[in-house]
């Protein structure tokens, strides 16, 4: 099992969601991330001082998935939220040891 | 304290010396006078409370919402034991009123002509009142964030008694030294705006930089709630300019024209000036810039014609954005939401304005300034500015030196970190 | 019904008799009254909702909003049908007001001298019509987060109906048997006060406790919110006792004056009660103390002195502060925000410190208190308080029954877990 | 422009003609214009500025608020130097007025016999400038989030110099040819709503869709403020419809009444449509609904009988609902905040409702409509509409056209992602 | 050691943070997040206008514990979480190298 | 390539920020978080009753970075973070297997 966290851009995240779907993806979480990176942030002014803010908004949609549909899974976010323009995020995969459904008990991918 | 208490107790029981015989009440200058006092009202709490409190960051919005609440509470009760007293009272060398008003004793249903002869003497009182109330209130924009709450009640008592109270019988009060000399104040320019602007100066030198000031970002939290507060505030300020006029005459009209003028031309000419220097017209800047253009028409509201206001809102546009954007930066003091910035800044404009500007073709009961051919209203107009100036400066900085000494002003480097409104009142503004 | 449908054709055509004959309109008067019933509308919408709205968690933030609109809208039209006939209309045996004002019939733009000489009847019929607005949304601070909107529909036009307009006609009609007794209730401390107040204890009782009272934390999710009602509520309250003067005079004035004073002094009282008892002052404290205040003054509003008001109000916000913070969780029942414990308790205070403290030299149309030195009018008080109250009470216990019975009357369990902004109105109250 | 500028300076000096020789004014009736102006500024900003903001998504929220409060600023000042003159200056065929009022020459401090005998001249004036201020506001909803900020300034000012000033002496100036005519706008709903109205709708054409429209969820952002927004308006105008009554009298008292009942009427009637049509009533419906309401009693309130007024509210919560929900997807058009859906179809509404119920029983000044047995005014009504309609709609188009070939008028489609508050104001609503 | 990520619903935060302290679990770490999952959403109505809503308030809480405590955590969550109703959400362990105190700059079980 | 995920006081994350800047880290992302350890929170008071209150603000930054730097990010954290007064948060180190830039879809350390 991997989980495949992806910062995107906020307006995409339908997109995104819409592209999971045709895959069978059921399930996901989405967080409201502040993200720093090439993509440069913009100024703020108040009273006349001038400030630079260089967190940007973003949405951070973390699926775990299992092994088999991961490299899908990454292929479907990486082109659903893809603009070309700097600031489009990243993708990271990293090792999930198991899963657990609550509601059921069930263990590794019965859980997703 | 043992006059005081038995004033209280012979008030309390004969009460109002309600009679029904002196001049009339007119009840159209009545119902103007008591809707313009609960403009004023409104002005402190939630007006001004929400255009301070949207500026500040999250952690600090109760506590400055707090100031401006407790200052009312707390004036409004000194008001009427013994500011309104030692503000009008029968007057005691030009520079204070007398005891005769203590505890309202005296001050009943009936009009005082003195003051004003169509509206019951009360009227008058509770309309001074709300002025009593704000300006204390306004000074708290210089310290916002910093300073401990039990501090800020002994301030409040404080200054309101020595500063304000005194001020205000020197430019009011019969016999006021300033009313003699002939300076005009229509609706409190030097008394309300240019000594909470000269305290607010004091104070942002005396309590020193907030923590992280010019290093770290410290945007408004809430711009929306510095809007209802600046659109309170507008709203309100008709009844503090017009209802000045303390009837609802071809006076109150004037002035109130003059106040709107002044306040659309200073948002606009803030908002432009901010948009010529930085690029942007911002809202923070319209909304800044409507309430320097209310404080600079204050005191000439009655004495100036509509186009002379349209010129004096632009100027305090102008040069309260200069003040805030340039001059204080410059400097480097700490005048958190910019309370001498506007207030006292655009205070002394207004009063210059008004020996400019000023003409008895709009006001018979007024005078003429220098654009009307006469110079010697400016003169009395800058004798004004200094003493009000000064004198608030002088005393505020011992009362908040002494309250330093006695209880320290500041709250602790953590608390101020943490914020003031779970360290002061453990309380949180939100949880969204 | 086909009678209320007739008078309802008849005041299509013919309308509001607007006659120019009858006793004289004064303007001033007419402005008081007039602006006067806004701000009483203001109290209620935005004021009342936002203050209880900012105390209820996030997710019933719009339906909390939506009770005290929706009560505005039904009363407003129950009002111009029957309630001001019920309340005001021509005795019955002294327990209410006959079918003659039905449609208003009857009720036109000349004064109706029983109430008020120098004002339109209708200006006086709306005066009265906001505070029958405000009552029922009083109520719904105690069933806060839990009942049914459809419920919640049913209930304001019954408890209007049968609660309100009766008790009205009781103290305020003329034959009303309180009025006819010699009870004071200057601006509604029972009308309004006590009877919402009691309404709330059954309402409490009869609904039961939100899921999760006491065990989990229940913060209010935006005290700002709460703090700009606080605000309005105080500024729309100098329409609500100041303009039941029905005129611009120094009446007026002197309860403006009580009114002002007794909310300050509250404020300060409970926050100070509230900071040595959990070392802390804090802006809820003040806020819902200044509230107390203004309960407690508006029975004895017009008839006492400034100072005495400083007494009541000072009283009020540590009776209070005790009923809500000690009283309740000792008893344990649910009155979400306090209902009872301001309203109920606080009227029931100002009713009794009208007793005290009433003199006939602030109002010769008054009476003399057991601290003037007769002791007659607190047992008419203490008569009123009773009756009201007991009335309020038993009719609510019994219109709550039934309704549960036939709708039921609490939300589901999962749906009050959701809250009702979604399972009642399918909204979101902020996407920050 | 030379013209305008000599004015200019001879009013700067020889000021407001401040005789007191004039009609007597009354003093309850400009307290009560006074407070009223001070009503209708407060619905500009920041009654309808807040009830617009909390509808947009948050990244909006300044730029929307920002559009009010520039409009309050620039029609203030437009007002005083062209625009009253242009609307209420001696007439000129019918169509416009001259130019003798330019600068506020010739309008001081005594009444003017030919609009308002017993109130100051500019008290008049101001009121007006009120409407003036509010009408360009209202157009805003139809174009939020989309326009750029320059180009809204540009167009505030054409617009209510080509179109306002021209509309309002139409129907409201001495002389203007729908006043001749006999057509009967009470309070502006041809001159206010149907002429903002039918800008918001060729605004929303010329302009287009919003990126995401009908594809992504665009929810109100913060309910709450829009509530407020409501409540404010509701409150504000008793201020716009009562005020137009120009006197503290028995028709204020009846504009005042039907104004709230319709106000309630149509809340109760939009949200039972809403619940019928969706399965559940919602706050936003019932909001949008009293506004629905308040816009078409505006034409009508000085002229109807109470219960008309219900009849009108019930109508107009119904059917604007109808032009949202139903018309605008059908017609597919992206009326934002729907401007054109409740202030022109209710405004529309309200100018035919008056020509059904206006009777002379109410006010004899007005006229009898249908259902009083006379067809004329019907027919007046309808004309005053088209005329209204048809002539803001063409001018509006071509001033959008124009300014769109100069200046463009949306912003680009990057800025519209990001949000109008970073990209045209530098600023941030929220940090919570 | 191991993390484990627990996505719950909002109400029951107490009890679990309650279920946790009887493990002598003395740190967490809760973040404020969407779920998108079998559960469904709600309907909202603005203006005439109904618009689904999929993604529903969930908690996400955090919880790096040494792999002995692990399989306790777990069943401590799983239990005071479960309310048996679709959308009690899900429980993930993924592997943890190693962790610091920033205080004290302590590694690995004891920065816990 | 390792994903150093540090739980930190918020008014710290500017000195952090400007740390990570001078080893040349481009790119972070930053959640904000509530917090529950051995810091005690503090009592909130509403109308006379008293709550407390133990989840404490704390802001999470995530940096995902590559093996050689690991080292280098968690020192420069530890170091800009550290107040020495209890509650200054923790640094947890885990393992990520590959990361995506969405824009171009490089792999690995270059998507960084
Ligand atoms: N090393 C990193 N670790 C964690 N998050 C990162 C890292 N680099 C970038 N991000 C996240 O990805 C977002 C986009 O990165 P940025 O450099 O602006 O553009 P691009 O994705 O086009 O390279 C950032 O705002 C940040 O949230
Ligand atoms: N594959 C997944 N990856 C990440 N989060 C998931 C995944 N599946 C579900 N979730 C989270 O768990 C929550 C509950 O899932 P849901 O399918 O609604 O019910 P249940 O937990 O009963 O199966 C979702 O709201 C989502 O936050
Ligand atoms: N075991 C843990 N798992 C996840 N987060 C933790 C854990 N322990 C502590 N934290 C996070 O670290 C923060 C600081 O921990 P705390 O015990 O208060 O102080 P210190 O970092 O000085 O030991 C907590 O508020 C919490 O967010």
């Amino acid at each position: 099992m991997k989980k495949v966290e992806a910062i995107i851009k906020p307006f995409k995240l339908d997109e995104v969601k819409k592209a999971l779907g045709e895959l069978n993806i059921e399930g996901m979480t989405v967080t409201e991330v502040k993200g720093f990176g090439r993509q440069k942030g913009h100024s703020e002014i108040y009273r006349g001082a001038e400030y630079m803010v260089d967190f940007l908004p973003k949405v951070k949609i973390e699926v775990v998935t299992s092994d088999e549909m991961t490299p899908k899974v990454v292929a479907a976010i990486t082109e659903a939220a893809r603009t070309g323009k700097i600031g489009d995020g990243k993708i990271f995969i990293t090792p999930v040891d198991d899963g657990v459904r609550i509601r059921t008990g069930e263990r590794g991918t019965d859980a997703l | 304290m043992l006059k005081l208490f038995s004033a209280f107790l012979i008030c309390l029981v004969s009460a109002t010396n309600a009679l029904a015989d002196g001049p009339a009440v007119d009840t159209g200058d009545t119902a103007w006078v008591l809707i313009s006092t609960a403009l004023v009202l409104l002005m402190t709490a939630p007006g001004l409370a929400l255009f301070y409190s949207g500026m500040v960051r999250r952690k600090n919005v109760l506590g400055t919402l707090m100031q401006s609440f407790a200052v009312l509470c707390v004036v409004s009760i000194q008001w009427v034991l013994i500011g309104y007293s030692l503000s009008f009272g029968p007057d005691r060398l030009g520079l204070i009123g007398g005891f005769e008003f203590f505890g309202l004793s005296g001050v009943g249903q009936d009009p005082n002509p003195d003051y004003s002869a169509t509206i019951p003497h009360q009227a008058f009182m509770l309309f001074q009142m709300m002025f009593a109330v704000i300006t204390p209130a306004l000074i708290a924009g210089a310290f916002a964030e910093r300073m401990k709450f039990s501090a800020f009640l002994v301030f409040t008592l404080l200054w309101t008694t020595l500063v304000y109270d005194p001020l205000a019988h020197w430019v009011w009060g019969v016999g006021g030294w300033l009313r003699v000399l002939g300076a005009l104040d229509f609706a409190g320019g030097a008394v309300v705006h240019i000594s909470s602007g000269a305290a607010a100066l004091a104070a942002a030198l005396t309590l020193g930089k907030r923590k992280g000031y010019l290093t770290e970002i410290m945007p408004p939290h809430n711009l929306p709630l510095t809007v209802i507060g600046a659109g309170l505030l507008w709203f309100g300020w008709f009844g503090f300019n017009a209802g000045s006029a303390l009837g609802a005459n071809g006076l109150a009209a004037t002035a109130f024209l003059t106040t709107n003028t002044a306040a659309a031309g200073a948002g606009l000419s803030w908002m432009a000036a901010e948009w010529l220097h930085r690029g942007k017209p911002t809202l923070l800047g319209l909304a800044s810039g409507l309430v320097a253009g209310l404080v600079a028409i204050t005191p000439a509201a009655g004495f100036v014609s509509p186009l002379s206001s349209i010129i004096i809102g632009l100027a305090a546009g102008v040069i309260c954005y200069l003040s805030v954007a340039i001059m204080k930066p410059l400097f480097g003091y700490d005048d958190s939401l910019d309370a001498f910035g506007i207030h006292g800044v655009g205070g002394i404009l207004g009063a210059v304005a008004t020996g400019l500007f000023a003409t008895t073709v709009v006001n018979t009961a007024g005078a003429d300034g220098l654009f009307s051919g006469s110079g010697a209203l400016l003169g009395k107009q800058l004798i004004a500015i200094g003493a009000c100036f000064l004198y608030s400066f002088t005393i505020s900085l011992v009362i908040l030196k002494a309250i330093d000494m006695v209880m320290g002003l500041r709250v602790a480097k953590d608390d101020e970190v943490q914020g003031l409104d779970i360290t002061q009142h453990s309380e949180s503004g939100y949880s969204l």
